[in-house]
């Protein structure tokens, strides 16, 4: 018999040996947590997000802990696509494993410029597109909270490169369906949902806030059952294979994802409180499988009963 | 640069975890990797609750290392070190370490200050140690200060190491009456600072003061420096203050800076 | 010297004894924590919501709970306004304290009855009008979610009862100051955000969701960074005063709402883990204006500093 | 009814806690204005941790009540118990209580099974003590059911009241093999109905089992029933099961019903 349970998901053209993936921002560029993870045991890399040029991001302090969540407020910090093709791709790539580069921008153009850029790049397998970025051309709207510029984003992408594109959703929206449907119609290949949701915290002896940035945004457990929900519901509006991501901790939170619709998912915040915590959920999802005797993963995605 | 070895996760024993002072504790815990490869400067990132409160983990310099044991020293002022402080003999923590780039110690500095603000002596202990290791004829000065003479911690023990220990408290209940950096100050106000060498941590008003001095006498100096924490690797670029070149990660930079790297003026590096 | 620190505040015509009020849908019709609280102590009660006819609610179960947060789906079960009239008012009416009726329906016809209807009761100080229910006549669309429909909602309303209206914001949309606006413009005598978070939960051994009703609305703690932003966004926006709240369990909590520019707060599911918190939070915000030698609540108000 | 009394919040002090079984303990609280009050059938509402993981407290069924202090018996089966399961001698936890409507015992009945399933008998051993003392010749039999014989509790105590006790289990590894309600339905059969009262807790298809005897049989049936809570006090409404009147709140009408009250097809019956 051959290796099952089979935990093998594909994400359009993507093809993945399982469907754990480290989220964006939170596992770097894939070097810093070479002690606790062999990335060849992941379905995937997602780096943290390169814009064109360099970025400082923002003022310190950029977390906040708040209950059973966080707050951050990096700021894009990154060292532009230049110095990431350079000096982080061929780390990169040198890993067994799909390499998802996250891509930022503030002007249609920047987007158009990285996505170019990197698909020369090599190695890469496909691009996430952050579309929570606000907008300096539309006076600080944000890409993603709006159908017809995350559609015409999408559009332009999708002819100034080959690579697949998954697009990543914020949830900060009345209906985050309509955006989904947009991104589908102007081609994506996947979605990955959810970003961090905007917040803010208060430390009432200084009154000050607590971040330097004065708002950021808020992920780990305390916003997975929003995020849950958003899967759910955008898997029943489009298509497409969907990265669900927004508070997992454990297999079990993964498989909430999966049965509400998720094809993959995608570990976070938990990567800061237990840096191995991606593997223990692949051998999590392992074991559900034997102890429900699901041959087949790819069984289970949105298999929930109501 | 000192620790860019291995890091380690490991299930630590509490061997044993007692009070050190009014809210302070100290911690002993069995962690034989970490310990073999322990810098001083450089800290472990414990998980104080394997739930959700509080999520992240707590960063600790430490303090003590020896025989496959470290020590860390710590202050309850919050829901992470409160739980901490629950801890009994036998216990397990989940643990990171050692992180982050410690002191360089250096043997051709032949005058040596050691300079503690408060609980600023948690990874200045083992800069001692490794200074007295390195031993012949240096002129080492710890100086130790506090509020009052009951936060004054470790005295005995940086003295059975044979070092000169000093003491400023606010309140003048022990040593100098004022700061320890005006302390300092007096202490080095005619010398000359070439071979001298500063190692503080504390209170960040405190290692500003010392940075001044340092860079208008031109001695070299080395701080322990505090952020929030996410990973505690350096993938998440969440621990950041402003150095003289752009932004530097507390816990991948350092925590251990040349005071001439940072921004002293940034209010960011005021944490509460 | 008169009774400093002086904690009283006014939400336009309504005078409150101090700012701290309880939720409403959690804390019933006021009787049901007679054992732990003296009405008489709080700034007042906003009620649980009342309907014109009686509703039922959901199927159970209808609360899962989760990381630092509390997934409910009661869905507005009530005996309808003539009962509420009949039976609870009287007793609402001998607490010593401000009464706050929170009303909700599917029709703009249904609000303007209710409205009349209790306007007719006394003994009611304002209505608190929970615009996040689905809107029938415009195929489920959330009057909260569209500024139009909240505008000619609350305009309704003005003109069908004298009675101080409060509007409660949904947090569910991607602009909650467009909303706050539309409300102000309306006539609004005071907003109350935020609402639960539409969210969801999944049992993975069962594969069943949590809850009957399937998605459910997320309140607790875990909201709080998201509530506390939003009140920031709203009191920058709009010049009425905020009732905030969202995962209120302390004193140090509701300051942060009321440094990011609430007048009052309330408190919600913090009533289910210890039914005595909110005068406990009543006496934290006394010691904590002592201890700032602040005299003055309502100083604080909105004095975040940045 | 009964059980319409005061409610009080009390921090209670942990006596003993200790283990009862694989994943079963005991638990004694020294609380004596809920002692003094409480019901058979009520329950008290337990804050299990003083942050928020878990956020709501834990309901538990007074399991045994004398002297101002009161017992509860419960099962590690999540977070909130897997805490309390930890608590000590000397600890604190704060409870709200006696909570709830509790069994109607009425000396009118001359033949009263007690029908326990699992963990149900955590409810019904203050219904056996009570019917005891109400005292004067009346056949009581209490059965108890489980999976198998290592997860029979309480049996020499409720002997030890002078009761009847017989034992169903699954494995048939002690008493009758099979199920409690299936015993039950043995022990009946023949018998008039009239002047019999049933009390029972367990397994939802076990309550089920038995009411269907009831309405067929037409004996007094009481049963007590679980729900996931919020405030157990009867604000939030969140705690309903369907009932043939409508929703009925588990922590105000209940948890002790009629069994007639209750529509038992309802899937929302089942908490897992
Ligand atoms: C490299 C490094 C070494 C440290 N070494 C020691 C030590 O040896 N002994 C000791 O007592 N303390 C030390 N600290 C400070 C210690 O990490 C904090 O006191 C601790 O995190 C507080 O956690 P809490 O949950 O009790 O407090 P809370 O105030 O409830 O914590 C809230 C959040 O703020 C963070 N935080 C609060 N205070 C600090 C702080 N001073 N520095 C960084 N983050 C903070 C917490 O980690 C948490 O994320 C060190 C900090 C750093 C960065
Ligand atoms: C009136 C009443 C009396 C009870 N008496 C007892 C008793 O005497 N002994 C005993 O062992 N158990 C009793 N239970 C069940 C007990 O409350 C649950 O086992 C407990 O809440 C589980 O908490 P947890 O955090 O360990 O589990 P988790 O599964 O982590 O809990 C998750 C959530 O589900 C709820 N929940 C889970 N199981 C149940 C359940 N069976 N009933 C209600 N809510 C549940 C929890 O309260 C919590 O909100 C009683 C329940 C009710 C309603
Ligand atoms: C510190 C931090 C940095 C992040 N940086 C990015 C980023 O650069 N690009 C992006 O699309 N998402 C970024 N995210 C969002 C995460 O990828 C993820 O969508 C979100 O955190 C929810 O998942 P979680 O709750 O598991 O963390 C970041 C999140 C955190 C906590
Ligand atoms: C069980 C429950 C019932 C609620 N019922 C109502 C309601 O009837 N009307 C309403 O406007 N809000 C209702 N809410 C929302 C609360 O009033 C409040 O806006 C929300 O819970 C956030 O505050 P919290 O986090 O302090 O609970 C309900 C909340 C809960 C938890
Ligand atoms: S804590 Fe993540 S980079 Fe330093
Ligand atoms: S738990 Fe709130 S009504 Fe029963």
């Amino acid at each position: 018999m051959e290796n099952l349970p089979d935990l093998r998901v594909s994400l359009g053209r993507i093809h993945l040996r399982n469907p754990v993936l480290v989220a964006s921002g939170t596992f770097g560029y894939g070097e810093e947590y070479k002690d606790f993870v062999d990335p060849g045991e992941l379905g995937g890399i997602i780096t943290k997000a390169v814009t064109l040029k360099p970025r400082k991001g923002n003022p310190p302090p950029r977390l906040a802990e708040t209950p059973a969540g966080l707050l951050n407020s990096i700021g894009l910090e990154n060292p532009g696509v230049e110095v990431f093709l350079k000096e982080k791709l061929p780390h990169l790539k040198r890993l067994k494993t799909r390499i998802i580069v996250n891509i930022a921008g503030e002007k249609k153009t920047e987007y158009l410029y990285l996505a170019e850029k990197l698909g020369k790049g090599g190695g890469i397998d496909a691009l996430e597109v952050n579309i929570s970025c606000p907008n300096v051309e539309k006076r600080g709207l944000i890409f993603g909270t709006r159908a017809d510029l995350a559609f015409s984003l999408v559009k332009g992408l999708k002819q100034a490169t080959d690579l697949p594109l998954i697009v990543k959703l914020t949830p900060n929206v009345t209906d985050i369906t309509e955006i989904a449907q947009a991104a589908e119609e102007a081609g994506a290949e996947a979605l990955s949902l959810i970003n961090t949701i905007l917040g803010m915290a208060i430390d009432v002896n200084t009154r000050r806030p607590k971040l330097g940035a004065i708002t950021g945004g808020l992920s780990g457990p305390a916003i997975r059952p929003v995020a849950v929900r958003m899967v759910r519901q955008t898997f029943q509006k489009v298509n497409l294979p969907l990265i669900g991501m927004g508070g997992i901790m454990s297999a079990e939170d993964a498989l909430e994802f999966i049965l509400a619709g998720a094809t993959a998912v995608a570990v976070g915040t938990a990567n800061f409180v237990d840096p191995a915590v991606s593997l223990k959920i692949v051998e999590g999802l392992r074991q559900y499988l034997r102890k429900m005797r699901i041959n087949y993963f790819h069984h289970l995605i949105g298999d929930l009963r109501t | 640069m000192e620790g860019t070895g291995s890091m380690y996760q490991v299930k630590a024993t509490v061997l044993f975890n007692e009070k050190a002072g009014k809210a302070h504790y100290r911690m002993k815990l069995e962690v034989s990797q970490i310990a073999k490869d322990a810098r001083p400067g450089q800290f472990v990132h414990i998980r104080c609750s394997s739930g959700d409160d509080p999520l992240l983990r707590r960063p600790f310099s430490i303090h003590k290392c020896a025989q496959g044991r470290i020590d860390i020293l710590y202050q309850v002022v919050g829901r992470g070190t409160a739980i901490l402080s629950k801890k009994r003999r036998g216990d397990q923590l989940d643990l990171l370490g050692p992180l982050g780039k410690g002191f360089e110690i250096d043997s051709a500095f032949s005058k040596i200050f050691i300079i503690s603000g408060g609980m600023g002596v948690a990874p200045l202990y083992m800069v001692a140690q490794e200074i007295t290791r390195l031993g012949q004829g240096k002129e080492v000065t710890v100086l130790l200060g506090a509020k009052n003479k009951e936060l004054i911690l470790d005295k005995d023990d940086l003295e059975s190491l044979g070092l000169r220990v000093m003491i400023a408290t606010e309140d003048g209940s022990e040593g100098y009456q004022g700061l320890v950096s005006d302390l300092f100050e007096r202490l080095i106000s005619s010398q000359t600072s070439l071979s001298l060498a500063v190692y503080s941590c504390g209170p960040v008003s405190m290692l500003k003061k010392i940075a001044e001095l340092s860079s208008h006498q031109g001695f070299f100096c080395q701080v322990s420096l505090e952020q929030r924490m996410g990973c505690g690797l350096g993938a998440c670029l969440g621990c950041v203050i402003r150095g003289t070149s752009g932004y530097l990660r507390v816990c991948k930079e350092g925590p251990v800076f040349d005071a001439q790297e940072i921004l002293w003026d940034d209010p960011g590096l005021e944490i509460k």
